[in-house]
């Protein structure tokens, strides 16, 4: 097996050479790893920053008044610099800082939740990751809420004339929808679908978790009202994730959880709130997962994110051309926008089986619903195999994917 | 790379790849006892389990229907085939003779008397170095012992 | 200045040297770290731990069928089981694991919140932390629960005939209450609360955030329904929480966040819960927060809780007679069960100033009211300064805190 | 141990502790024509200013009741004493310019006319190197800048 890259735009090999893990070997064999849209490695950046914290500076932070808790908050609060940087939102009080994207999501389905009125509706798509779909469930079933599903295409595409069709209305408050496909690789139309849902007196909230890791995202120039995602996926540690929101919008909207830091005043009587974004922010933050996130954050801007997306793109392209190859191998989801995810199921074996034999050949594969049960639903699918990449993957990996599903096909004859 | 599949072979046996690709009694009973699902919520592996009890308190016949891996359809047949023609307490103590092996590779505790269908059992043995796979095999079983408990309630590989 | 440990039952100069931040130096000064209440230093032990993780074995849990995969569950996992073990939990689906301890309450709140029906009483005391304080509010707002407040004696000792009183109209249907107060230093009477509670119908939630630093849990014996903590205090990473409770209550409740991980199935109609603990952990878990969180309990249950409490006996005896003997400062709390935490206030400074002064010479104190304003006014005061102490603070560092204190009020003339 | 206060000093100099604990200016004015209150939610310091306005658009007084520590008392005093006399658009030119100074520990862009008001402040300037207490310095002239906005909310010092 051949794992040094054809260098793209990027020179993978010095970036392998920045994540210890990739070294590694897996059942005796040199690990390939394709399930980053899982969650990515972290390159020693991160690893460094978050020791370092703990070795030399670190407290609780925003209501120390010594040095190390300064220090400590200073650097924390950075971390919120940096996402606001990387998203170009308008202010930095506009970025929240939560656990993963599911909290910020579900924090979403609380808060502004609440501001939605019986008879309105939220828009989810066909293609949306457990996390975008259970939280208006839930406000659904509390509030009374309607909860609308647009429909996807054969290829795998948000189907825009059903889209404002579902609009049409003007019921619908606000749209949830991912930004790229988790299964399918599919990045939709986030300038379309902020305009017309506009068009129609809806908000728009993105689900960003996968697409942050392969795009620069411009949250004024898309002027999308809400954009969440997750640290661990971005290279960043677990335990910390983002919600952007336009600052009338978060001001309006009522904190989520109570407790330190979120307050202004507390009596028994009454509480006041902190402005934001600290009023969503209760309890002690994830101070060393900002650190970490901050480093995560300055390393994928060094890289830079057209470097990066043309990595992914030759990546992607070479991984199509190789898997289509082989007979009985069918690849779910051919979007024309689309990232570094690619879903594929084997004629002769069970997703579970194709992973487990693949990583007994020290291949890092998913399989599974991919936490996406109502897409694998309108596939006819209980399952698929995904490989999924990173700005470390070389096309060698992608190579010795394919020889060995080449394998396992052959072994189940 | 090798061009043998050794290293495939310590999880997927040829037994196992047998009875995942033809099960013999993958197929719902005409007339039934006793029947339940299992359900592994994390992978989406689903299965039915139906009995027909025997004289005494025996499983006369077992069968069932998976939507799953190799390996679960194949423990889901392993299983009917084994289980036929024992005692209800035979059944459960195989399930936790099997549980214990499908988790260590072994079972030292085992019974003497259970060694016979176990043997019969032991090319699953190899998913104890899958832990993740450890409930694909374990599925079936729990669903079986569902049917026998008469629970309502589906069950589930956790 | 003389750090060296006159050593109690503990060898503190050798913990000292696990923390490689003890070494520090601020502001030219060597560090007194006495802000451990808020967050403590973490130990090699938990900064290795985490860096391997990071180098040598990640991916995402739960879902995923390869090695690495696998392997990442496991070490999450065991965080799981070492938390059921140093609570002597019944069982591990006992323990769900959270973002901090204010989730866990504000989980509660929403989640066996729910559950009470409008008529019944949450009873706190006078002297929770905000996030026990909050959660309830929003509670009550939301859902017409009363809130019920236990006062405090003027010792700072929870009132138990007042207590009982509370209890006894039979409409409190949840007790949630501190276990030790991160402003007195007062460790409650659990068992009585337990007991008392119990007699009258209600069940009963610690808030153990301070207690579980310096004291052994042993939920089984106290009986009590909930219990619920924080990972950084205990000289874990931020990011991890804990909420352990009884199984049978845990199935009754209704999950709180929707979203990945959480689900049995999801269709659009209907979704339904995975069993305990999982039910209530949506979205990717603190994965590398469980592995710090773990190995600080292994460290911590090496060290064991007798020789941690001996020790910490040591420090506040000393801390109350020194600062005592301070012309001019005023101790707030004089419980006679109380854990390492020392309120005061000095009369001719403010408490920011205070600790300003005192951070001039190395030293860290916390001031404000530390997110307990109700308890503030109980005692006529808008802030105090307060030390708190961890394993490895010695007699001496409280020998610096008391000179450093003479020195302010000297400069204060 | 060093004997001097030396080591304390850089940011508690003389007039800080001076203004700290004999404000001049520490009082509700009788009648003003304008009064706000700030607020710094972290520590929960809190202060209320008012101001009597003069001929043209200048503030003839400014008076202020704080619950605070010595820096946001000083401060407050301090800044009392400057914008007395001063029109509305210094007092807000002195605000950016004393909040770059509290920040950074000099203000190089600032306005010559400014020289002679800012040195009176410049014994605060010492708080940029502690900056949980720039906003102890810096409250005070929240709740001015909001009286002179007509403001009926609360200021903070965020
Ligand atoms: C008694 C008590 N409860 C709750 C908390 C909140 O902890 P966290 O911020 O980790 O949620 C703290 C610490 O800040 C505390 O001392
Ligand atoms: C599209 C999408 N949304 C949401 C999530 C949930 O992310 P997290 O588990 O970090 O909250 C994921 C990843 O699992 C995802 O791919």
């Amino acid at each position: 097996m051949n794992v040094i890259a054809k260098p793209a735009a990027l020179d993978v090999a010095a970036i392998r050479a920045q994540f210890p893990i990739l070294s590694q070997t897996v059942r005796g064999k040199p690990l390939v790893f394709l399930d980053s849209a899982a969650s990515a490695q972290k390159p020693r950046a991160v690893i460094d920053a978050m020791r370092i914290a703990m070795e030399t500076q670190y407290a609780n932070v925003h209501r120390g008044l010594h040095w190390m808790s300064e220090r400590t908050t200073e650097a924390y609060e950075a971390a919120r610099d940096a996402v606001a940087a990387l998203m170009n939102a308008g202010d930095r009080s506009e970025i929240v800082l939560t656990r993963n994207v599911t909290e910020s999501l579900n924090l979403m389905a609380h808060s502004y939740g609440s501001l939605l009125k019986p008879g309105q509706a939220v828009l989810i798509s066909g293609m949306e990751h457990h996390s975008n779909i259970v939280p208006w469930q839930m406000l659904r079933d509390r509030a009374g809420i309607e909860l609308r599903v647009c429909p996807i295409t054969d290829a795998g595409e948000l189907d825009m004339d059903a889209f404002e069709t579902l609009l049409a209305d003007g019921k619908v408050g606000l749209v949830s929808i991912t930004h790229m496909s988790n299964v399918l690789g599919t990045v939709t139309p986030a300038e379309r679908i902020v305009q017309v849902a506009h068009a129609h007196g809806a908000k728009v909230l993105f689900d960003g978790a996968q697409a942050v890791v392969h795009r620069a995202i411009d949250v004024q120039a898309l002027d999308c009202d809400f954009y969440a995602w997750t640290g661990h996926k971005l290279y960043g540690p677990t335990g910390i994730g983002v919600l952007y929101g336009k600052r009338d919008l978060l001001e309006r909207m009522p904190p989520f959880l109570g407790g330190g830091d979120m307050i202004s005043s507390v009596s028994y009587e009454r509480s006041t709130w902190a402005a934001v974004p600290h009023k969503f922010e209760a309890g002690t933050p994830p101070i060393l997962e900002g650190i970490g996130l901050k480093a995560a954050i300055d390393w994928v801007q060094a890289i830079g994110y057209d470097a990066i997306a043309a990595h992914e793109r030759s990546l992607v392209d070479h991984a199509l051309a190789r898997l289509s190859a082989i007979e009985g191998v069918h690849i779910v989801g051919r979007a024309q926008d689309r990232g570094g995810v690619v879903s594929f199921s084997l004629d002769r074996a069970h997703a579970h089986d194709v992973a487990t034999l693949l990583d007994r050949q020290g291949i890092a594969v998913r399989a599974g619903h991919h936490c996406a049960e109502p897409l694998m639903g309108r596939f006819n699918l209980d399952s698929t195999a995904r490989a999924s990449f990173g700005v470390y993957t070389t096309l060698g990996e992608i190579d010795a994917l394919a020889d060995g599903l080449d394998r396992v096909r052959t072994f189940f004859k | 790379m090798s061009d043998s599949f050794d290293d495939l072979r310590d999880l997927y046996q040829e037994v196992i790849l047998d009875h995942g690709r033809h099960p013999r009694h993958g197929t719902r009973l005409a007339a039934f006892d006793a029947t339940a699902k299992g359900d592994n919520p994390m992978c989406g592996d689903r299965v039915q389990v139906w009995l027909a009890y025997g004289p005494g308190e025996t499983i006369a016949q077992a069968g069932f229907e998976a939507r799953g891996c190799a390996i679960s359809v194949a423990s889901a047949d392993l299983m009917a085939e084994t289980v036929a023609g024992r005692s209800k307490t035979d059944a459960r103590a195989l399930f936790a003779a099997f549980r214990e092996m499908a988790r260590t590779g072994t079972c030292p505790a085992c019974e003497a008397s259970l060694s016979e269908p176990l043997d019969r059992l032991a090319p699953l043995s190899g998913v104890h170095e899958y832990p993740s796979r450890v409930k694909c095999a374990t599925l079936p079983w729990h669903a079986l012992i569902a049917a026998l408990d008469g629970a309502d309630k589906e069950a589930s590989s956790e």
